[in-house]
């Protein structure tokens, strides 16, 4: 307690004469510097921001405009638009979060203390920041993003899967699948930006889904999901999945894991649920009209389940024992159980569509009939055959074409592989193919020895890096950069396959030129050579002389319109067939073509 | 009120007269208006008039992501806004269940400290000003300024620091920013004579403060009185002590009591607890180097931010006294409701009316500073 | 002008041996060109395309040696006889037709020209081998570096269509 | 100070005291809830204050649940004596409007009662003064409602500041401009979707041109 009966003195404020004594304090009149991490105006790395507007959500004050600047790129499949944040001053209340949960860091804040303006000039209030600031003058970095202050989770949940000693020989699902607790991590990373909705071909609505899961609301998600995608289960497995690629937080982080999330919120509501939930939309009443269907793959069925929610009658001709296309005959189970491929598919019986296996259009009924018998007829017959590299000695029987050896694998459980294989080919089909016979060998062998050769630097691979990862640690050997001159063969035997190393596989314009260095040969012995190059349909074949010459084509596939449909009125096409290979593609095409006979359909309703 | 909607209240004719101390007035903090009726010199009634700074920062606050609050709270109450930060994120941790880190902790109470030595020096200044002393007026804004240099330097704002955040504070401190802390708080403490000289032992100070706006104890506990107007009136009462939060327990430190209960007693009060405060901040100074670790405990994305549902109490014992936020969450991205406890609002209105009746017009001015009334506290 | 007008005919003696050796480059690649069209309606139609751009190149192969042919410069540069070697009658090697039905797929088309490009290059270059150090052995040369330019052309679509899947 | 006496007589208050519950009982973070009927709130604030010391009114806080048609009144008390805060919530009808003051018992509810009749509606009998304070041209519903909705009164009251600086002017020239205003993305008035829309065809919009 201080003297609280000091009476005080009248003399004591005359000591603060001295001061008089002291030397002055002045300020010089040029602008200071503020502190390092002062939170002044807004810079914006213009190179580095994609446009992603997260800063816009977290700003409070709603202080942050988007504003697309046509100069600047704009890529939907690298998650970049060409949008950059406009900052109204009048609103700004310098809390820098904005800067703090900006997915590519592009944002800081300067280190300028003051800007002022008449009236006149309020225009100035309203900025694009750039590189250098709103005075023109750049004078460093203020507050910027650190580690500590940084609001977003960069981290991906890391996906548990079995190891590759329990997995290589056999065909069980390699991943586990999130946790809850993992999913909700995961979900909860997502700034909501929707690149993955942009660059995804068939615009399935991934932010929605994940703040459905986030929210702990599967069915809700479900429901999002069959939006957009009726091969649901199959893509949360095996989808190329290009939404992560353009992922805003994978710019300087891991992209969320939008597969696995799907793959989480499908495997999270029973079957039964899912097929009432998706009952939901199907149409009321039926319109009368019917479409035949092609091929039961996803290009085909997804056209068929769209047209058969909405009223139409739908039957699919499929020329294999089971439905499913590429999916079924073309992935392997340890990717993909088709236990979970049949759940999509009776999700998609179960609205009407009806598939009929084992009808073969060509032989058991032809183009012309469906002609006649059907409104409309969608042709998505896939790429089923595997090309050949047409070296010397690739005529030998014990050169394969992977397609065809995956398709044979599904319809027989198994095959005979001999203990020294090696695939042509860096794409995920010659991943597939390399795992599966890598499975065999170590079923029939007891040992792997499977070598994979592609013309591509790892790098360049196309196949997805997790597929390569995987293949390397169930012991496939990979050989990156070996072009195949020939397949050897002595006294009739098949011997091994000669390589000579790529030494640059691009040209300048970035086409394939690859060249060789031919005194860098290897051969690699092998018992069995397996082609996963291209692939290609036989489409010709199957339309017949007539309706193949009747047809429009463009560089040697059918010419479709924007929306599908080929130059005769009531053929639409869709899918790998059109597009080349890809699952998603495939989905996005078939809502495609359906939307579009939909409208011919009804359009025809009305006239008649 | 706007001077257009005035309405001069009808009283009976007699010597009485009616003033209006603000809404703009020098002896206040901000905006807000004491409507008094005076006979001669003496004040016979008064009634406060608040609103003036009403921003609507609880409603505000119901619209908003959690953490998007951060940056709004400071603004509740300007001159000694760290409190109001530190307290929302304290309720949002109680109720979501967050560990904030020691390192945090430690750094979270040297930014109390600072901002509660600004904030005296600042009430120091306006209370000498409302007693004519302009030079003490200076001195206190002036100095002031020399830890909102500090704050600038580690917080990114010099009042507004927006520096918490649920679960920790948002960077680490500069390089060589501790030695910078001591050297401000040396220059501070050297300073004291001067102000006593001036200002706390100065006669005429003395005289003017003696005796006026006296709460005595029982009076303060009937009204809510909290803080240093508590323990001038003789109640060693801190919310750090009896209510400790952040690693207030690991720190020794006096909570200084006068007994007259008036604005002289209560200025005493802030002095020593200013003293006590630069002690504290000496503890903190010699303790961060040796505590590691992280400065935050992650929270989920912001943008998708759910607290779950509950509800807290988080008390701070700020410049003004007790601070208290309660926060209720429905489990939602955004709170459900966010009651701001301003100590102000006590001593702000119920009290300053009572106690400026029966005082002179001159020590209007005077009692409110001395109470160090902060109308945006009362307003939110 | 005596001088100059005997320099003229003697150079135009030249040129009339350089130009015959474009001038059956020439016919070789208007050969392949009205090839290419008379297969056309002979094979798929959704191979069709391919090989009508087949024949769209040769014509602009020999379309890009007719301006090669009367341009001026060539008059003032060449000044040397040329023995026309014996590997010329190659050319004709070159030109035998292979069977339409042989050709089913796009990857067969993309293999026969592929060939014919080859066997193009192996001739020029043979030829510029045969000749004395100059500006016809230039010529061959150039004409070889041509066909290999044409023939790394067909190898990108080859190995777009082949290893990539793509399109040609 | 008595520390252990508080516990016991928390108890023993719940068998004085019809509808009590003790929600939560902490005393290392000298915190406690009292749920109870509103007609006890005088009963156990007079037990409080009188047995254990709770002379302090820290604060009354008002939760509006809409859905439920009831404000949560919260009196936060602290006892000087056991270091211990006590939250006693309780519940009055939305519609009703009005319940008792606890002025006579405790000053500070002069404030927090008169406040919370200003923002939510809810008059206090018996409060010494329940004039406006804070809200003194305010005419308009009380505000801290949930169903009043502040931001659509700021929009139909305020003009939002239009700005047409050079930049802009150059880049709308070149094609480009505002696409996304800072109202579409604000969290407070983001537009609440509940569901896919299942209705029309599949949406294949894109995103980034909203």
């Amino acid at each position: 307690m201080s003297d609280y009966n000091d009476e005080g003195s009248l003399l004591r404020p005359l000591r603060a004469l001295s001061f008089l004594g002291r030397p002055a304090v002045t300020e010089p009149l040029e602008p200071r510097l503020a502190a390092e991490g002062y939170r002044g105006f807004h810079l914006n790395e213009h190179a580095e921001c994609v446009g992603c507007s997260s800063c816009q959500k977290i700003c409070d004050n709603a202080a942050i405009t988007m504003v697309e600047v046509p100069e600047l790129p704009n890529d939907e499949a690298k998650g970049i638009r060409n949008l950059r944040p406009a900052v109204d001053y009048g609103r700004c209340c310098w809390c820098a979060l904005c800067v703090d949960i900006c997915p590519t860091g592009s944002l800081s804040l300067s280190k300028e203390y003051v800007h002022t303006c008449t009236q006149e000039e309020i225009d100035s209030y309203f900025m694009l920041p750039n590189e250098t600031g709103m005075h023109g003058t750049f004078y460093g970095k203020g507050w910027q993003k650190t580690e500590t202050s940084d609001l977003l989770d960069l981290q991906r949940q890391e996906m548990g899967e079995r190891p590759a000693e329990l997995r290589v020989d056999n065909f069980d699902e390699i991943v586990d699948g999130f946790t809850p607790e993992q999913a909700m991590a995961e979900a909860s990373r997502c700034v909501q930006c929707g690149m993955c909705h942009d660059a995804c071909p068939t615009g399935m609505d991934a932010p929605e889904y994940i703040r459905s899961i986030y929210e702990g609301d599967l069915e809700q998600a479900v429901r999002w999901i069959y939006q957009s995608n009726p091969f649901s289960h199959v893509c949360g497995r095996v989808c190329t999945h290009r939404c992560e690629d353009a992922c805003s937080i994978g710019v300087r982080g891991t992209p969320l894991a939008i597969r696995w999330l799907k793959r989480y919120a499908m495997d999270g509501v029973s079957h039964q649920r899912i097929q009432e939930i998706t009952q939901e939309q199907r149409a009321a009443e039926s319109t009368g009209h019917t479409v035949a269907v092609v091929g039961a793959g996803p290009a085909g069925l997804t056209t068929a389940w769209d047209l058969a929610r909405k009223g139409h009658k739908v039957v699919v001709y499929e020329s294999r024992q089971q439905p499913g296309g590429m999916p079924r005959y073309g992935i392997p189970e340890y990717r993909l159980p088709y236990e979970m491929l049949d759940r999509d598919i009776e999700t998609i019986t179960a609205m009407g569509v009806e598939i009929r296996c084992g009808e073969e259009v060509g032989k058991q009924v032809t183009m012309e009939q469906l002609q006649q018998e059907y409104d409309a007829v969608v042709l998505a017959i896939g790429l089923h055959l595997g090309r050949s590299t047409r070296i010397p000695g690739s005529d030998h029987a014990h050169v394969r074409s992977a397609v065809e050896l995956l398709r044979q694998v599904t319809e027989e459980g198994t095959i005979e592989v001999p203990e020294e294989v090696v695939v042509i080919g860096g794409g995920n089909v010659a991943m597939d193919i390399a795992r599966t016979v890598a499975r065999l060998q170590r079923q029939q062998w007891g040992g792997v020895k499977t070598v994979v050769t592609a013309l591509e630097a790892e790098e360049n691979f196309l196949a997805d890096p997790a597929e390569i990862r995987e293949a390397a640690e169930e012991g496939v050997t990979i050989c990156p950069s070996r072009g195949p001159q020939e397949c050897v063969v002595e006294a009739g035997q098949l011997q091994s396959l000669r390589t000579w190393g790529v030494c640059s596989i691009f040209d300048q314009q970035g086409r394939f030129a690859p060249h060789y260095d031919e005194g860098d040969e290897q051969c690699h012995p092998a018992g069995m050579v397996i082609e996963a190059i291209g692939q290609m349909s036989n489409a010709d074949q199957l339309l017949g002389d007539m309706l193949t010459e009747r047809l429009e084509w463009d560089r040697g596939r059918l010419q479709v319109c924007e929306n599908g449909r080929t130059s005769e009125t009531w053929l639409w096409a869709a899918g790998d067939c059109v597009n080349g290979p890809d699952v998603v593609h495939a989905v996005a095409d078939g809502h495609r073509v359906a939307t579009s006979i939909d409208e011919v359909l009804r359009g025809a309703l009305k006239h008649a | 009120m706007r001077a257009e909607n005035y309405q001069q209240i009808n009283h009976p004719p007699s010597h009485a007269f009616e003033l209006n101390f603000g809404p703009n007035h020098p002896g206040i903090e901000g905006n807000y208006a004491l409507q008094v009726q005076v006979e001669g010199d003496t004040v016979v009634q008064a009634r406060a008039d608040g609103g003036y700074l009403h921003r609507g920062f609880e409603k505000l606050m119901e619209q908003r992501l959690w953490i998007q609050n951060i940056a709004l709270v400071p603004r509740i109450c300007v001159p000694d806004p760290s409190p109001m930060e530190v307290c929302y994120s304290m309720a949002v941790e109680q109720i979501a269940g967050i560990e904030v880190p020691e390192r945090a902790q430690w750094i979270r109470v040297m930014q109390l400290e600072l901002s509660r030595i600004a904030a005296h020096l600042f009430t120091f200044g306006g209370h000498a000003a409302t007693t004519g002393m302009y030079s003490p007026m200076f001195w206190g804004v002036a100095d002031r300024d020399l830890i909102l240099d500090l704050f600038e330097e580690f917080t990114g704002g010099r009042i507004y620091s927006i520096y918490n955040l649920p679960g920790g504070v948002r960077r680490e401190l500069p390089e060589g920013f501790l030695q910078r802390v001591t050297d401000t708080l040396d220059y501070i403490e050297s300073r004291l004579p001067d102000y006593d000289d001036l200002f706390f032992k100065n006669r005429v100070f003395i005289k003017r403060a003696k005796g006026v706006g006296v709460t005595e104890q029982a009076m303060a506990l009937e009204y809510g009185v909290t803080g240093p107007n508590l323990r001038a009136a003789g109640l060693p009462f801190d919310v750090r002590r009896d209510d400790p939060y952040l690693v207030y327990e690991q720190l020794e430190f006096e909570v200084p009591t006068e007994e007259a209960g008036d604005a002289w007693a209560r200025t005493l009060v802030r002095r020593s607890e200013l003293i006590e405060s630069i002690r504290i901040v000496r503890q903190v100074v010699a303790a961060l180097p040796d505590i590691g670790g992280p400065l935050r405990t992650p929270i989920p994305n912001p943008l998708a931010w759910r607290v779950p549902a509950g509800e807290s109490y988080a008390r701070v014992e700020s410049s003004k006294g007790e601070l208290a936020y309660y926060v209720v969450s429905d489990g939602s991205e955004k709170p459900w409701r966010v009651h701001v406890r301003g100590p102000s609002s006590m001593h702000a209105v119920q009290v300053l009316e009572e106690l400026v009746k029966g005082g002179r017009i001159e020590d209007v001015a005077q009692t409110m500073f001395s109470l160090d009334a902060c109308p945006p506290e009362v307003d939110r | 002008m005596r001088e100059g007008d005997s320099g003229k005919s003697e150079r135009l003696r030249h040129l009339r041996s350089l130009t015959e050796i474009i001038d059956v480059a020439i016919q070789f690649e208007l050969a392949a060109a009205e090839f290419y069209q008379q297969l056309q309606p002979q094979v798929s139609k959704p191979l069709r395309w391919l090989v009508e751009s087949l024949a769209e190149e040769e014509k602009d192969h020999a379309e890009r040696l007719g301006k090669l042919r009367y341009h001026p410069d060539l008059y003032q540069e060449i000044q040397q006889q040329i023995e026309t070697p014996v590997t010329n009658l190659r050319f004709s090697d070159g030109l035998h037709t292979p069977d339409p039905k042989l050709l089913k797929s796009d990857q067969d088309v993309l293999q026969y020209a592929l060939s014919r490009e080859r066997l193009a290059m192996e001739q020029y270059r043979a030829l510029a081998e045969a000749t004395e150090p100059g500006e016809v052995k230039e010529l061959f040369q150039w004409l070889a570096d041509e066909e290999i330019e044409h023939k790394s052309e067909l190898e990108k679509r080859y190995y777009a269509l082949v290893h990539r899947g793509g399109g040609v | 100070m008595n520390m252990d006496a508080f516990t016991p007589w928390l108890d023993a208050l719940c068998g004085r005291i019809d509808g009590m519950v003790v929600a939560c009982s902490d005393l290392a973070q000298r915190r406690s809830r009292i749920d109870l009927p509103s007609e006890e709130l005088t009963t156990l604030l007079e037990a409080a204050k009188g047995e254990m010391g709770f002379v302090h009114l820290s604060a009354i806080s008002c939760v509006d649940w809409i859905e439920e048609g009831e404000f949560e009144l919260v009196y936060h008390l602290w006892s000087y004596e056991q270091n211990q805060l006590l939250s006693i919530h309780i519940r009055v009808a939305r519609d009703l409007g009005r319940f008792q003051s606890v002025y006579d018992l405790y000053r500070p509810a002069g404030f927090f009662e008169r406040d919370i009749h200003e923002m939510y509606g809810l008059y206090f009998e018996g409060a010494p003064d329940m004039e406006k304070f804070i809200l003194t041209e305010w005419n308009g519903p009380p505000p801290m409602r949930k169903d009043f909705d502040s931001e659509a009164f700021v929009g139909e009251t305020f003009d939002w500041q239009q700005y047409n600086p050079e930049w802009l002017q150059e880049i709308v020239a070149a094609g480009g401009g505002v696409v996304v205003p800072p109202t579409e993305q604000r969290f407070s008035q983001r537009k609440k979707v509940d569901g896919p829309d299942w209705s029309g065809d599949h949406p294949q919009a894109k995103r980034g041109q909203e």
